[in-house]
């Protein structure tokens, strides 16, 4: 018998009607949204609120991530919005009292090249310098530690050693949805589904109500926490903000006895895997290069992943692609997320987050909670806002997020 | 300072010199052969009539190439021609391709480049020479849509390439000169399930 | 997997193509005249919605040349 | 043994042996490991994944979510279907319970693509697929018919009649047909996986598996890539069972399946059957193994359907005391119990609509057949047959001629689950979630049926649901009170059936994984023991180490060789752009932060590009060719992005400009022959060009002839030595290079790598872009203000350096770092610190990094280049770089830390 998952609790969430008015109205039930409510109501005390999900909960990209977790960034701006993350993910299951499987199992960061290593040195060692746990290894030591990785240097890209986070790790995706979404509602938060905002009544610099499918709401502030949709939002605000929605793959093999201890990812080949609780084998794909909201990609970029993976891991030659799904990520000049203030006075944003977004997403709410409870950036959000790009202050994380996720 | 005198001339390789003896034991069906020093010149040219001359014929239109009896012309783009010449040195077809073009109509600027040696060539031709370049080219190759004269600038594994159609399973592959040692052992390896 | 038409080459594959995001983004006659805002828009702020798109794409493995086409970014679809 | 004699088509006159779970079995050619199986009576395959209850072969097919096999011999694979391997001699397998084993040794089989191209694509052999392509065939249209079983036919396996005539004379007299079409390609064995915009399908051909002697030079499996004009979708159907109590064991399986075990393999499931339906089609199924041998009695709740032996009941349980688990009596809803060693179920049929809904078709409920089937239709695809819910034999050869048929009343009742203890009813066999599961699912609040998969797990494995989605929804909608089509069904997604990784990899390993570029000089370079580094795609060879060196004593050497005599380096893979026309000076004034219009033709000029953002994104020298040309060169991995990017403003900004980009990166080979013996050389190379100062300055260049060779020299030097670049095309590329090579040898010319380039101009403070630049930095942060043209009203990026944040005084700027201990050399990477004894606890403030570092034969210690906060107004100032545990003291100094004067760049004085 293979390792089971634990079972959901008997009841997650109540379906109700939408009332006519809320203090905070969040538009998007995905995990930020979520865990922006439940932060809310457990910091802050505040619980008139609607988590407003155009499908089903926690369905977008919180469903169709590869749920790695790590903070391993190279900026301090990143490293401490996501270390933050980290040691909230550290202390998330007994948060919430639910199994969320957050297996800190470490994350190599593998490097092919000489630039690879300079890239990564550097990394490592201001992760260190920002307390965050970090180790340089030669490819002996990536063997030690995944024994299936090829270091061989007859490869086409030889691996020239590896950054590795030890406190990296992996957790269940929907759990940690519900899990949020269960705190939520049992502090008495309204998650309303099938609840698509249509517009915005605005009132000087003020949104008031947002229009729904399921009629209009009257709102103190709003959080627009929407990822891959947050342009279609911000196009009914007339506010305009750098943000490409692309297409992001992601798919699984069937199950398999455990291979894989760790979690590997190569931006040079493109390449990140885990091996999941049950033994399925996770990995994410590249990025497509079109703009697109249609959650479905080009096979060519999963074939290109495919020859990637059995490059670094021979064993996986005949482990078989069970499924392939895509999300949509939303994708900002300098790989970094907005978060902050719009032109409306109490209206926030939330977006960006491009393929990282999973990982943030208990900092994330933490932070958003605390911005909404007291109407101004968290100071780990400050570096975030929309007016860097208007100063240049941008926080470029190419170099660290090519293959983010 | 006295310089040693070197005796011997200056003599061209070709970017797939090292390679016959692979190729030559390759069966009939799948027959490789490296052509190298085939003059090239690229032309852009809003006036291809200029260079009819040359070429003796007029210049191919899209995915086309025409073979004159020295000068064949490829189209790379919509003002763009390949000129190529076994016959012809380097400098001299980018000499008559200048002196053609100094013919061109008014404001039909005429740009000229020696590419001789940016790309080289490899022929292709055997019963199974369309299934071997099937493994690797997206393009349709069905002779009823790429025949004798078609011409594409493509894909053919992860070379780009220009791909001529000379006839019934004959092909002439133009790649990239630094993608040639690539190309090559990708195309003998496409051949194993013909030898 | 889009067959994507090039105005020249006709129908190709997508792998072809260099995907050159929105169209029509002009270059501003005069960059030093522009506030940080104006110039922020122009270097970083794209259209991004989810429909109908005017597009650059560039055969890049083809004849190299630009064009502009339509498409839905929900769909994928191109208009002919 | 179940085998019958007279059905089948498995060649009897040979015997394969095979092992499974550590016994040994015979079988015959043409079995699959599961007819094999059956034919010996094993019913046991494997154990569930949760409950660990014994499981069996529940369908004949791919849709079977039980029968998983982990196969040993030949090659171990995990997670296959029993059904769907083919049976060969010596295949050892075992049963599984849910989880596969991965090979420990490499797979050393051949995987390929193959693209193909057609008007008409017809995805399965069935009777709707055959007519489909015989009619596209018949019109002149290329067809590529696929189907996944190794021969034609699909469900016209029993008894059916065509024309009149047995319907597999049929099935072979259109083959034949087809075979004989020179236009048509039929591929068996193959799979239909994914179908993407425009026709695009990609389709698995399983080439090898199925032969006694596998040949090694063809490919184990084919991803066919098949664009066609048009898709017919003619996949078929899946039955769909009747969930009952304790559904589960071994010796249940679909109807149909038993029907094509029995046709396809001879293979009789069992003696005493029960026929559990609420559909007609397991009517015919019962007849066949009734006319088989077997003792069948068919359950039918359905008022007078099947004859008058039908019982009118329902069946609510199944019972086993066998010590395999498998079924030994089922119980009817009248109490009734029936001895019995199979049962077979039947509630309908599930149109087989992955290939439609994977590009998006939408599916709508028909209650009438209890199932999801393709509604509106799309553009280039046709779905016929059975796969559009047409499941009587003249309505799907309409179909496939393209005809609309005559409506067939529907006799289906719709039937999810019988009564009983929803524990033990199964709904996903293969994740052992029961009707139970899913009541609890919609009782914590589930309302869609995402939530619902997601809550249960159900469709998530191997078969995806094949069996169980349509009954999961419907049950979930009995539970919430809601009409099943406003539920809808989860999506289907590629790949239809799971697909090995290494076939998706195809050619794409080990050398062909990524082509590997190489320069003209390549076989010298490996002649000569280079050891080589990637630089993006190309090979370049990093250093020459002699006997007994390492990197860094083969470095010193090379080194202090170009310092101190002459070096040479094949620098053929820097990118070249030919770029032609009048306006090409106004094209790279706008592209170009300095002027380059100015510059007259012999001349050279070195010249930065930035982005819009002002970030400098390549380098390089361009030289004047003439009054309307230049070449530009970039670094060696700004060749083509550089190109696109100078396309990209042309074309789409600037059109009016009469300027024409090629690429002669491979045109020339480009060799700097470097150091203070360098002129010696050159004058030896070129005896009749004067290349004293005077006649031939630093930034100049001119075209010569050697021995007829078209050659140009320029005075270039990236090393603040006394340089030439000798640049030849291609074809002559190795015997210049030969030739500079022995004229060189009185000198002892030392061929140098990329790492002794990289510490020359390191000491002399150039950057490398992509090194000491990372997208972030400016020309000014590189103290390269002088690059900047102040007379120039605009060029790419110009606006961007008035930022606030451009004209902080705390951006990083390049700097370099001396080591207080010249021994040692910082590595690269290492961030840099206020100057500390200890450091202060975390988060510690960076100052910046170092980018470059080398130890320097010509200064006789290590330094290092450094992107530092305010660097420029820090030089003189001592930091800290930690270096692992140690605080390393360092002193800021100029980028430039040799020969700062640049004396020796016009060679050694007193020489010339």
């Amino acid at each position: 018998m293979a390792e089971q998952l634990p079972e959901h609790p008997d009841f997650l969430w109540r379906t109700p009607e939408p009332k006519r008015s809320y203090d905070v109205v969040i538009v998007g039930g995905g995990g930020h949204g979520l865990a922006t409510a439940h932060y809310l109501a457990k910091n802050h005390g505040i619980t008139n609120v609607a988590v407003l999900e155009k499908g089903w909960l926690a369905g977008g990209n919180m469903a169709r991530n590869t749920t790695l977790i790590r903070s391993n960034y190279l900026w301090d701006e990143s490293a401490a919005i996501y270390e933050h993350a980290l040691q909230l993910w550290e202390g998330l299951e007994e948060d919430l009292g639910y199994p969320i499987l957050f297996s800190q199992r470490g994350v190599l960061n593998l490097a092919h090249g000489e630039q690879d290593v300079r890239d990564s040195v550097r990394r490592v060692q201001a992760n260190r310098l920002n307390g965050i746990d970090a180790e340089w290894l030669g490819p002996d030591e990536v063997a030690k530690l995944c024994p299936i990785v090829n270091v061989s240097d007859q490869i086409r890209y030889p691996v020239h050693g590896a950054t590795y986070q030890p406190r990296a790790g992996i957790a269940k995706h929907d759990y940690v949805a519900w899990g949020f979404a269960r705190s939520a509602d049992a502090a008495g938060i309204d998650l309303i589904q099938d609840c698509e905002v249509t517009g915005f009544r605005t009132d000087g610099d003020r949104v008031t109500g947002v229009r729904t499918t399921r009629g209009e709401i009257a709102c103190g502030q709003v959080a627009l926490c929407a990822a891959g949709h947050t342009s279609v939002l911000l196009d009914l605000l007339g506010v305009r903000a750098p943000l490409q929605s692309h297409p992001l793959q992601a798919l699984v093999s069937e199950l398999l006895e455990p291979v894989h201890p760790t979690i590997v990812m190569s931006n040079a080949v493109h390449v990140y895997v885990s091996q999941a609780h049950k033994g399925e084998l996770v990995m994410g794909a590249g990025v497509d290069a079109y703009n697109g909201y249609g959650q479905r990609g080009a096979f060519h970029i999963i074939e290109r992943q495919m020859a990637a993976a059995v490059e670094l891991f021979p064993v996986f030659a005949r482990a078989h692609l069970l499924r392939t799904w895509g999300g949509i990520v939303d994708v900002t000049p300098d790989a970094s997320p907005i978060v902050g203030h719009t032109p409306y006075a109490n209206v926030y944003l939330n977006c960006g987050w491009g393929t990282g977004g999973f990982k943030a997403t208990p900092g994330l709410g933490w932070c958003l909670a605390d911005t909404l409870a007291h109407a101004r950036p968290h100071p780990f959000l400050a570096p975030f806002a929309l007016d860097r790009f208007v100063t240049g202050a941008l926080v470029d994380e190419h170099g660290a997020a090519a293959v983010a996720h | 300072m006295e310089s040693p005198v070197s005796t011997e001339t200056l003599r061209p390789t070709g970017a797939l010199d090292g390679w016959a003896g692979r190729f030559a034991e390759l069966p009939d069906s799948v027959a490789l052969l490296a052509e190298p020093f085939h003059a090239m010149v690229d032309v852009r040219t809003a006036d291809p009539a200029a260079l009819e001359g040359l070429v003796g014929a007029p210049l191919p239109g899209p995915n086309a190439w025409t073979g004159g009896e020295r000068v064949t012309a490829i189209r790379l783009g919509p003002d763009e021609w390949l000129l190529t010449s076994p016959f012809l040195a380097p400098p001299e077809l980018e000499a008559a391709a200048r002196a053609a073009g100094a013919a061109a109509l008014p404001g039909a600027r005429v740009a000229v480049a020696d590419v001789s040696a940016q790309r080289t060539t490899v022929r292709l031709r055997g019963a199974h020479a369309r299934d071997v370049l099937e493994t690797g080219c997206a393009i349709d190759l069905h002779p009823r849509s790429f025949g004798a004269g078609s011409a594409a600038v493509t894909l053919l594994g992860q070379a780009g390439v220009v791909l001529l159609g000379l006839g019934p399973s004959d092909y002439r592959v133009l790649v990239r000169s630094s993608f040639a040692a690539y190309l090559a052992e990708w195309l003998l390896d496409a051949a194993r399930e013909f030898r | 997997m889009q067959l994507i038409r090039c105005p020249w080459c006709g129908p190709r594959e997508e792998v072809e193509f260099h995907y050159g995001g929105q169209a029509g983004v002009a270059y501003p006659a005069d960059p030093a005249a522009l506030s940080d805002e104006d110039w922020a828009r122009y270097v970083f702020v794209r259209d991004n919605p989810k429909g109908r798109f005017e597009e650059r794409w560039s055969h890049a493995a083809g004849c190299r040349r630009w064009f502009t086409a339509v498409r839905d970014t929900a769909t994928y679809r191109f208009e002919r | 043994m179940s085998r019958v004699d007279g059905y089948g088509r498995i060649d009897r006159t040979r015997t394969l042996t095979f092992t499974f779970d550590g016994a040994q079995y015979t079988g015959h050619p043409g079995d699959t490991l599961a007819s094999a199986l059956l034919a010996n009576g094993v019913r046991r395959i494997g154990t569930s994944v949760k409950l660990d209850r014994p499981r069996g072969i529940t369908a004949a097919w791919g849709e079977d979510p039980t029968g998983l096999v982990q196969i040993e011999e030949p090659f171990p694979e995990p997670m296959l279907l029993a059904t769907t391997v083919d049976l060969v001699d010596g295949l050892v397998a075992r049963g599984l319970g849910g989880r596969g084993r991965l090979a420990e040794v490499p797979d050393t089989a051949r995987y390929d693509r193959r693209h193909t191209h057609c008007e008409t694509l017809v995805v399965g052999a069935g009777p709707a697929g055959l007519l489909a392509a015989r009619t596209a065939a018949r019109r002149g249209d290329r067809v590529v018919l696929v189907d996944d079983r190794p021969a034609a036919g699909g469900a016209l396996l029993g008894t059916e009649r065509i024309c009149g005539r047995d319907a597999l004379d049929f099935v072979a007299d259109t083959i034949a047909e087809l075979r004989a079409d020179p236009d048509v390609r039929i591929l068996p064995r193959t799979t239909a996986f994914g179908h993407y915009d425009d026709g695009f399908v990609l389709a698995l051909e399983r080439r090898t598996d199925h032969l006694a002697e596998p040949p090694r030079n063809v490919s184990r499996q084919r991803v066919w890539r098949i664009r066609a004009g048009h898709v017919v979708v003619a996949t078929g159907a899946h039955e769909r069972p009747v969930v009952v109590e304790d559904n589960d064991r071994p010796g249940i399986m679909l109807a149909a399946s038993a029907r094509d075990l029995l046709h396809r393999y001879g293979v009789r499931v069992g003696r005493e059957i029960v026929v559990f339906t609420t559909d007609d089609a397991a009517h015919g199924a019962a007849a066949d193994l009734e006319a088989a041998g077997a003792r069948v009695t068919v359950v039918d709740p359905r008022p007078g359907a099947g004859g008058s032996a039908t019982r009118q009941a329902q069946v609510v349980g199944t019972r086993s005391d066998a010590e395999d688990g498998a079924v030994t009596a089922v119980t009817l809803d009248d109490g009734t119990v029936l001895p019995c060693d199979t049962l077979l179920l039947s509630g309908g049929w599930n149109p087989t609509a992955h290939l439609f809904s994977h590009v998006r078709g939408a599916l709508r409920y028909d209650a009438e057949l209890g199932a999801f089937r393709p509604g509106e239709p799309l553009d280039g695809v046709t779905v016929v047959g059975a796969a559009n819910g047409t499941f009587d034999l003249a309505g799907c050869l309409a179909e496939g001629r393209g005809e609309t048929p005559e409506p067939v009343a529907r006799t289906t009742r719709v039937v999810w689950r019988t009564e009983g203890d929803p524990a033990r009813q199964f709904v996903d066999l293969q994740r052992d979630s029961t009707v139970a599961d899913i009541a609890r699912a919609v009782g914590a609040g589930m309302r869609s049926v995402e939530h619902v998969k997601r809550y249960t797990t159900i469709g998530t494995a191997h078969d995806q649901g094949r069996t169980s989605g349509v009954i999961a929804s419907g049950i979930t909608a009995e539970l919430l009170g809601v009409p099943v089509e406003s539920l809808g069904t989860t999506t289907f997604r590629p790949p239809y059936t799971p697909v090995a990784f290494a076939a998706l990899a195809g050619r794409e390993r080990g050398r062909l994984y990524d082509p590997e570029r190489t320069t003209a000089l390549h076989a010298w370079h490996v002649e000569a023991g280079a050891v080589f580094e990637d630089v993006g795609q190309w090979k370049r060879a990093r250093y020459y180490p002699r006997p007994g060196e390492d990197m860094e004593a083969a470095v010193l050497r090379e080194c202090a060789a170009a310092r101190t005599g002459v070096g040479i380096l094949d620098g053929s893979t820097l990118g070249k752009i030919d770029v032609q026309g009048p306006d090409a000076g106004v094209l790279l004034d706008r592209i170009y932060t300095n002027l380059m219009s100015s510059l007259k033709p012999g001349r050279v000029r070195y010249g930065v590009m930035c982005g819009v953002d002002g970030m400098v994104i390549d380098d390089g020298t361009v030289l004047r060719l003439d009054e309307d040309r230049f070449l530009v060169y970039t670094t060696t991995g700004g060749a083509a992005p550089i190109l696109d990017h100078l396309e990209e403003w042309l074309q789409t900004e600037w059109p009016e400009l009469r300027v024409s980009l090629t690429s002669v990166t491979e045109q020339w080979a480009t060799f700097p022959v470097v150091g203070p013996r360098s002129r010696d050389v050159i004058g030896a190379f070129a005896p009749h060009v004067d290349v004293s100062n005077a006649a031939f300055p630093f930034m100049s260049w001119l075209d010569t002839e050697v021995d007829g060779v078209p050659v140009r020299l320029a005075r270039i030097s990236f090393s603040g030595e006394l340089a030439w670049e000798v640049s030849v095309d291609g074809w002559h590329a190795a015997a210049v290079w030969q030739r500079l090579l022995d004229l060189g040898a009185p000198y002892a010319i030392t061929p140098y790598g990329t790492e002794t380039m990289h510490v020359l101009r390191a000491e002399k403070g150039y950057p490398i872009i992509g090194q000491d630049t990372d997208g972030t930095v400016t020309p000014q942060d590189l103290g390269m203000d002088w690059v900047v043209s102040k007379k120039k009203p605009d060029f790419v990026g110009r606006r961007s350096f008035a930022r606030p944040a451009n004209l902080d005084p705390l951006r990083k700027q390049l700097v370099g770092l001396l080591p207080v201990d010249p021994d040692l050399r910082l590595p690269e990477g290492s961030q840099i610190v206020e100057l500390t004894d200890a450091l202060p606890p975390p988060p510690v403030p960076m100052l910046g990094h170092v980018t470059s570092s080398y130890r320097s034969a010509a200064l006789g210690r290590t330094f290092a280049l450094a992107l530092v906060k305010g660097g420029h107004a820090r030089i003189g100032e001592r930091l800290t770089v930690p270096v692992g545990e140690a605080l390393v003291p360092v002193e800021v100094t100029g980028s430039v830390v040799f020969d700062p004067e640049g004396t020796r760049r016009d060679g050694e004085p007193g020489v010339h």
